[in-house]
Formats: C-alpha cells, structure tokens, sequence
C-alpha cells in the first residue's frame, strides 16, 4: 500500500459508506472516483434521515404539538449547525434551497427585482468567469436577456487559471455583481478570491461565490472570503440530494425582495397584499426540504469531527499522488493545473484521441467509475478546444490504492483502443 | 404549562381597554394570528398606564394583563429591568428555574417559565411586551420631540 | 370498535407507518390528525430511500458507469410512476420541484417571461379565489406586482364554497390564468373544476389546478380535469419532503420559457448564449432531488396499490362519522361544509371562544396532534372574522377510534378552560 | 458492448468525409458532444450517397460507417424500414435478441444490440441515423418543392 503524508484513516472511514461496498460487472468493488458529481452518504447520515421519518416527522414552524415542535428544532438546529460549519456571523443569513443551482438563481433573481442600488438594468454589468459550472453561467444569461444588462466574464490561461489581467476593465464601474466559483468542477483550479473581491468592493459590485466545489473539501469561511453571498449543495458533501445553501449577508437578504411566494415566506396575507417574514423564511417559500435539511445537519456534523483542515490535506496529498501517477499514463493530458497546489481534487484529462466516453465505458467494465462529458461547463471545453473530458475526482474516503486502479484502467483502455 | 395564575389572568384580565395614551401600536404575531393593540402614558419616566385590546391564546392574553400588573406605576428604568427579565425567562427553553431574586422582579409573571419550553407559544407570551417596548419608543420619542419643539 | 363501511384495514396499515408507534407526554401513544400538513411516511418509502442511498447513489443523466445508469433509471422510473398515477398523456409532462410552491411559482413566472398568447403583463388579468393556500396566493400577487396584471378571486360562501355567481364577469376576455384549489386545506371543500374550467376554455383563459390536497386523497386524473397545470407536493402523500410535482401541457411546456437556469435544463451552453432542453428537463435546473423522487415513486406504489378510490371512499367514511361527532361537541362550530359531500378530510373548526392554540396544547397534552393558526389560507379566517382555527386531517391510516379520542380531547379542553 | 465489428468500424470508417449531397445537417448530443455533419445526395427516390464528418466516442462513429454501408445504394422506402429496424433494436434496453430475419436487415448493425443495454450510449449510436433522417426530409422537401417549382 502506498503510504503519503496527511492521509486520513481510509479504512475506517470507509465503514461508514455503505455504498463504497457496492459490486459491480461480476464480483468488481466499486472503485467510486465521481464524488464532484455527487458524493457518497456516511450511515450517520441515513440514520439522522431514517429517525427523522419515523420519529419526528411533522410540518415545521406552526405547529404546537410535540412532534411539530422537535421537528422546527431540528430543522432549524441543522441551520444553526450550517451556520457554524461555514462561520455565519448569524444563524439568519443561512438559507436552504433546493440545490445550488436555485441558490444561484435565487441571487440573479433578486439582483433582477430589486430596487436600487442593487437593481440590475440595461445600463448594468453581470461579470462572471469561462469556467463557470452552467448553473453559475445560465442564471445570469436569463437575467441579462430579461433586464438588458451586459455579461461580461474572465477568460481562462492555458494552464487552466483565470486570466485576471484586464480585471479594470471587466469590473468596472458599470458592474453590479460579479457571480464565479471558488474552485472549479471541470479543471479543479482554486480561484483566488482575494484579488476580485478586492476590485469588487472598489467599484461597490456585489461578490456572489459558488462554493460547491469547495464547501465539501475545505475549511469554508465566509467572513474571511469577504463575499456577499456563498451558494453551496448538499448532495456533494456527503448530504441528502434535493438540498443547497444560500448564505448572504444580513443587510442584504433584509433589502432585497423576496423571489419564490408562498407558505412559510409571508408575515401576513390578504387577498390584496402581502408582507414578508424576515430572512431567512423570506426566502423559503413552502414547505422546505425539512428531513433533506437535518440530513445536511447531520453530514456537517460529521465532516466537523472528522476536521475539514484534515480532509483538505487528504485530499491533497490523493490530488498530488493523482496528477504524478496521470502524468506517467502515455497521451495523457490534464485539463487544468498539472500540479495539486491551489487546485481541488477533480482531475480532467483526455487520453490520446479516444473519445472520454470510450474511457469511461471500458473504465466501468473494471468497476472504475469516473465522469465524461463536458462536466456542465461546456465553455471550458470550447475555450480548450476539446469535446468533452474524463473527470477523475476525489473525497475523504479516496485512497492511493484507487488512483492505481485508475492508472491501470487507463492502460487497459489504451490496449483496447490501440 | 397552564398555571392556575395564567389561566387567572386569563379568565379575568387585569387593566384589559383601551384608554387614553401617548403612543399606540398594533401587534401581530403572524404564525396564529394573535393580535394586541396597545397604548401607553407617561408621566414624565413614570408609566402612567398601559392599556390594552386584543385577540388571541391564553398566553398572549394572560402575559398582557401580568404586564399590566407589572409596569403601570414603575419607572421606566424599572421597568426595562422587568421586560428585560421576563425576556430572558422566555428565551431560557425551559432550562431556567427561576429563583426568589427573579421572583421577586417578575411576580406573577414567574408562572410562565413552564411556557419557555414551548417555542412556538413563546411569541404569544412576549407579543404585548414587545408592543409596549415598541409603543414606549414611540411616546418617549414623542415626548423628546415635544420638549424639543 | 366503531364500525363504518367503507373503511380500509387500519390495523394492517398502521403496521407500515413507523411513526404511528411514536409515543409523546408520559406514554401516551400520538393521535397524529394533521395529515393535511404532512403525511407520516411508510417504511416501504423509506426502505426505497435507503436502498438509493446505498446502492444507487449516483448524479443522474450524465454518468456512462453503472450506478449512474441505475440512478438514472431510477429517478426516470419514478416519473413514469407519477404519470401514471395521475394519468398524464405523456411522462414528458412531468416535471420534479421542490414542492407544490415551487410549482405554482414556476407556472406564475413562465407566464409573465412568456411570449403572446400566454404572457401575462399590464392589460390582462388574473384569477384565483379567496380560499387558496398562500402557496397560491403570494406568487400571483408578486405577477400582479411585476407585470401590471390586476389579480381578481372568487369569493365564498357562507357555508365554505367557491361563489361562482358571477363567474362571467370575474373570468372575461382580459383573463390569461386562472389558478385554483381542488381541494381547500383550511375548508376541506372540494371544488366544481368543470363550471370554471368551462368558462376559462370559451375566453381562451389557462387552467392552473392546486391538487396538494387532492392528489393524497383521491384518483387525480389531469386529462379528465382538462386543466393546463396540475400542482402537487409529495410529502402530503406518503412521500419525502423536498420533493413536488408540476403537470404541465405537452404543447404548454414546448411554447414556455424556463425559470431556474442551470446544469441538466440546458442543450447547449457557451458563453453568449444557450439552448434549452425539452420539457420536462428544461424546467428542472441543477441536480434533481433524486433521492425524493425514488421515494416519491415508492410512495405512489404504496397508495396504487392501497387503490386511491379505496382511500378516498376511507377517508369519505372518517370524515362523515367526524362532522357528525364533532357536531355534537357544545359550541363547536365547523367552518367549511357541515356535511362529507364535496369535501376532503380536513375539518377546520372554532370551539366557543377558546382560542385554537390552547385547544392545540391541550390535545397535544392528551397526545392528539392537530394543527392550530390560519393554516396559511389567513383570507378564509379574514372572510369568517375568526383569527385561526383547529385543524383536524384525516388520512389513510386514520381510524373511528382516533376521531373519539380527538372529541373526548375537545370535552377536557371545554373543562378546562370552562 | 465493444464487439470487434463496432471497433473495426470505428477504426477504419465506411464513407467518411463530405462529398456533393442534395442537403447537409449538422447534430449534436448535447450530453456528451458528439457532433456529426451529414449530407445526403438523392437520384430520385435512391440513395446516391451518405457522407459525413464529425467527432464523437466509437460508438457514435462506428453507427455512422454502418449507416452508410447499408443505406447507400438502397430506395428510400428500404433505407426506412432499416432505420426503423435500427431504432426498435437500440430502444429495446437489451431485451431483444436479434433474429435471423433481424441480422439479414440490419447486417453489421447487429452489433450494436449488446449498447442497448446502456441509455447513455443510445444516443450516440442513434445520432447519424436522426441526422440521416432530418437531412432525407429536407433534400425530398427541396426536390418535391424543386419539382413543383
Ligand atoms: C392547498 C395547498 N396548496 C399548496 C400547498 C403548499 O405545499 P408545499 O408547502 O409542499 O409547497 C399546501 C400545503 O402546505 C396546500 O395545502
Ligand atoms: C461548481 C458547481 N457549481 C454548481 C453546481 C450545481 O450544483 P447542483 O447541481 O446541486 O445545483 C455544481 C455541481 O453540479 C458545481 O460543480
């Protein structure tokens, strides 16, 4: 076995994902390399879903019988444990959506209503960047076709980081919010936050980070990134699918108008008109996602004991392992930063001319499953002038031992289309 | 949590009408719809009177003739200490056993500590508190600007 | 035991519900008659949850390996289930949300980006009625608001129906949509669709039907409803929460715009512009809440097989022995129909002049969970000058036996406030 | 799914590359962005030729070699049923054990029954036939509106 510096107890960890035992294509352990798609569930986790169903379940907030009672304490303590995991300086700015593409959305729509100064119009500029996920890309399309307003975005360099060298130029005084991701989910680059945040706050834009790709792997901070609002996702740290976050700051969800109407969302209704509950149930309309939310309560929980300073070295020490062992495979090619520093733990490549789906097909026949496509962010396909990647990537339960398998698939798929 | 005081204030509130006044407001709890319309009078710091009209649970009702028996006749600073007091009973989620020092302060008002445990009835508990903290503002507010004018 | 025919086997049924087991203040078993805020979840829905998780967990449409391809199948699968469950011409016209909210909200904001005939701006106008949810109210008022349509309602009765008699002036030509409840969940009346689908047709108006409170209850057939929209949540039937359901037109979804923007909507993406996906995926932005789905899918098994004409001729059976008891109570007063005709399993009432939250805690403290407030249908209360009510729902587990004990409650709360 | 026939096809593609056609069309799969370009060329109702050029996994390439192999030279009403014989085998989700009467249709194209079996992949085996398809409707519009012309 290959020993590095900074990993984690694998073995025991393991144990807590039941899917990891999954078998595949006659007797194959499955070797799961697709956590930036959607990461695997702890048994922690389906325990705090399976007690909230059968103990606990009731419909939030009005009730004032027992079990409505301990469900609104759940439900709102998996906020407070939210709030704790990425550093909200208050409890209230933390809201829960359904993943984080209606997070993001949620944020072009407000922008969209809103009164001034944040209003976004025809005489307004949206920056965002090429490597964008298209949830992070198609919201703000919408909202520049429904406002007029201009989108501009960051190009990328050949090393696959963003190029910042006209950052005067592109935020400018025009801009109004500037919407990119902390790391990204194709090409792995972290992005430095800083720098933008910085010329943002200069011309008074709003700074709108997509943190899904970061929020499950590293310390996540939002006092420190200096953002006004942080989208993120459950089903990718170990969380319930149908889950997200929207956090954003206190002046700033009490300003803006509200975007989906209904139950929960109000303060009192008539026919005539309607006023609107304080953040963060103004932006929870309906029912929310109650178990989802306890069930995200409960993956924060357990990524907190673990330590995520410990899983970021993890999956650092894998990432650095990964991109050595990729770069011996033959027609290799990453897609993106060729060395782990400043980079997340998604690994793009092509191998020679054959086609990622041809890879990622003969790599599931060994019980090998990567992702292929373009990964939803088509444009940094285009910009590299290629059709789609394979994308390798990696969580708190990869092992060397998979990035082995990985490099020997690779070699069997090599042989096979050779 | 329905003590025999609650339940008292409740069947025979004290104070309850509305009279004369130097601020009022209106407030409404939206989660069930219990509603206060509340005045205040001022003597200078002194609270002269805090009347009252409403609708709503034995709590939001008993708590707004428990505040009445509290607060008329006391100094504003007193007062404060008072809202104050009940505040952080209310907000305690039944973990607050309230001793003879907090017993004294609040009187009667002690009785609701059962009702901490119960979040979704705290608000009917504080609604005519915070009214008289939002209509105390407002007088005073007044009462500044009158003098100043 | 009171017998009453019609009734299901309760006794077989409970069995299946964990939560029925659940035992609250000093060891009294729960009474659990809130079911027309949510439904407690059988363990076969649960089971399929857990099955997903463990060995199905995967990002769907995308992945070429084989859990990919399961999760795939599954989330797919559970569309074709609900298609059939509500007898949708095709499984193209099902589209997967957060909840029934999100539902109407997405059908409000279609119509006000939509192009002629459907968009919805300044000269037209549209209808609903003074005894919707708020979910059906808020996103209507906020259209109103955004685009200039005037909003308009069917009043009510003083017996707790829809007056339609003036149907010809409130529906004219000037009417773009009218969005309506099927079944009230303050009321429980069940309302007429075909007068006021009828007149919506002769002046070209769109159909939006609010079953949330139907499609648990009864058969929900969208074609022999011949409305355009149908909206309907699955944690009120049997399903986990997160998880909701918007029938829409074939046609309809082809001709309207999207709403959320982002991965799995789109066909193609760069950085100028983007092509949409056809429905149902266009309507469906960023990772799907899969998981629910599957679950929602279990759960319209569960009932399927059950026969929604067996539940709904059970309930029918409950809600008639309940008004007839209830009616005995002194100073009760039922607001909404008085009879089991026309009306769902949700009995809303006032007690004297005891305030429904202490009526609540008082049964709470007898074990029976009812739900107390305006049920966030707050213009019923308005219309009724009442300031709230109690709410007991019935469902498929509900039995005689826990009708009696919600009328013995109702007597110790009248003593102890008497 | 790999049979030998579907990678000798992807290796060494049947009438690849763009020559004269009655009309061009150009599809993508918008999954995994596999694109092809297509032109057909008509003598009447026979098929004088299928070129076409683009990029995509073997699977996608390989269907566009067999396309061309079995329809070139055929009367369209033939080259149809084909195309239909080809889709109910690649919708059949692996279900469908091509007969004799099946494989003397379909030839080569029996190869691909076992890619059935993975939705994912249907789409690239299917994305020249839809492109044959959508190209044919178009160059028998502009001959049939040539014709009235
Ligand atoms: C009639 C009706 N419509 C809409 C809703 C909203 O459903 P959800 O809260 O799941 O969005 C409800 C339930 O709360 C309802 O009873
Ligand atoms: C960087 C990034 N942003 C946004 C998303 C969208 O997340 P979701 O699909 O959960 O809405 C994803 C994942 O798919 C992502 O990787």
């Amino acid at each position: 076995m290959t020993f590095l510096p900074g990993l984690l107890d694998t073995e025991a960890i393991r144990k807590d994902f039941p899917l990891l035992d999954r078998v595949v294509h006659d007797g194959k352990k499955i070797v799961y390399l697709d956590s930036a798609a959607t990461s695997q569930k702890p048994r922690q986790v389906l325990d705090a879903l399976n007690e909230y169903y059968e103990q606990h379940n009731a419909n939030v907030h009005r009730g004032v019988y027992l079990v409505a009672e301990e469900a609104t304490a759940l439900y709102e303590g998996a906020r407070d444990k939210v709030a704790t995991f990425i550093n909200a300086p208050s409890r209230d700015e933390v809201i829960f959506t359904k993943n984080a593409s209606e997070s993001l959305n949620l944020v072009a729509n407000m922008l969209g209503w809103a009164d001034e100064p944040y209003r976004v119009d025809s005489d307004t500029e949206i920056v965002i960047t090429e490597m964008e996920h298209h949830s992070n890309i198609v919201p703000w399309q919408l909202l520049a076709q429904r406002t007029g307003a201009k989108l501009k975005w960051f190009g990328l360099t050949d090393d696959g980081r963003l190029d910042l060298s006209n950052i005067d130029e592109i935020i400018n005084e025009k801009t109004k919010i500037v919407s990119f991701t902390l790391v990204s989910n194709l090409l792995g680059t972290h992005n430095p936050v800083e720098a933008i945040v910085r010329r943002a706050q200069q011309v008074g834009a709003l700074v709108c980070i997509d943190a899904s790709q970061a929020a499950p792997h590293m310390p996540l901070d939002v006092q420190a990134l200096q953002a006004d609002f942080v989208a993120f996702t459950g089903h990718k740290m170990c969380g319930p699918t149908g889950i997200g976050v929207l956090w954003g700051r206190q002046e700033l969800l009490e300003d803006l108008p509200p975007f989906l109407g209904g139950g929960e969302m109000i303060e009192t209704v008539s026919m005539h008109s309607s006023t609107y509950a304080p953040a963060p149930h103004k932006f929870e309309a309906g029912t929310p996602p109650i178990a989802q939310a306890v069930g995200l309560g409960a993956a924060v929980d357990y990524l907190s004991a673990i330590g995520m300073d410990k899983i970021a070295a993890h999956e650092h020490a894998i990432t650095e392992y990964a991109v050595k062992r990729l770069l011996e495979v033959p027609d290799l090619r990453i897609i993106g930063p060729t060395t782990a520093e400043d980079r997340g733990a998604a690994i793009s490549f092509v191998l020679g001319d054959i086609h990622p789906h041809d890879v990622g097909q003969v790599l599931d026949e060994e019980g090998i499953a990567v992702r292929v496509g373009h990964h939803c962010a088509r444009p940094v396909c285009l910009r590299y002038g290629i059709p789609a990647t394979t994308r390798a990537s990696f969580y708190l339960y990869s092992t060397p031992a998979e990035v082995d398998a990985l490099v020997d698939g690779l070699e069997h798929v090599r042989n096979f289309f050779g | 949590m329905y003590q025999d005081v609650i339940l008292d204030h409740y069947k025979h509130p004290h104070g309850r009408g509305l009279r004369d006044g130097d601020a009022e407001v209106h407030h409404v709890n939206p989660t069930c719809g219990d509603e206060i319309t509340l005045r205040v009078k001022y003597d200078g710091s002194r609270i002269e009177d805090v009347s009252y009209e409403g609708q709503g649970c034995s709590i939001s009702q008993a708590s707004a003739s428990v505040l009445n028996d509290l607060l008329v006749g006391k100094e504003l600073e007193e007062a404060r200490q008072i809202q104050e007091t009940f505040l952080t009973l209310m907000q305690s989620k039944g973990q607050l056993e309230p001793d003879d020092a907090m017993e004294e302060v609040l009187e009667d008002a002690v009785a609701f500590a059962g009702v901490s445990k119960y979040p979704a009835r705290v608000k009917c508990a504080l609604l005519s508190w915070m009214a008289w903290k939002d209509a105390t503002a407002q007088a005073l507010g007044e009462l500044a600007e009158r003098k100043t004018a």
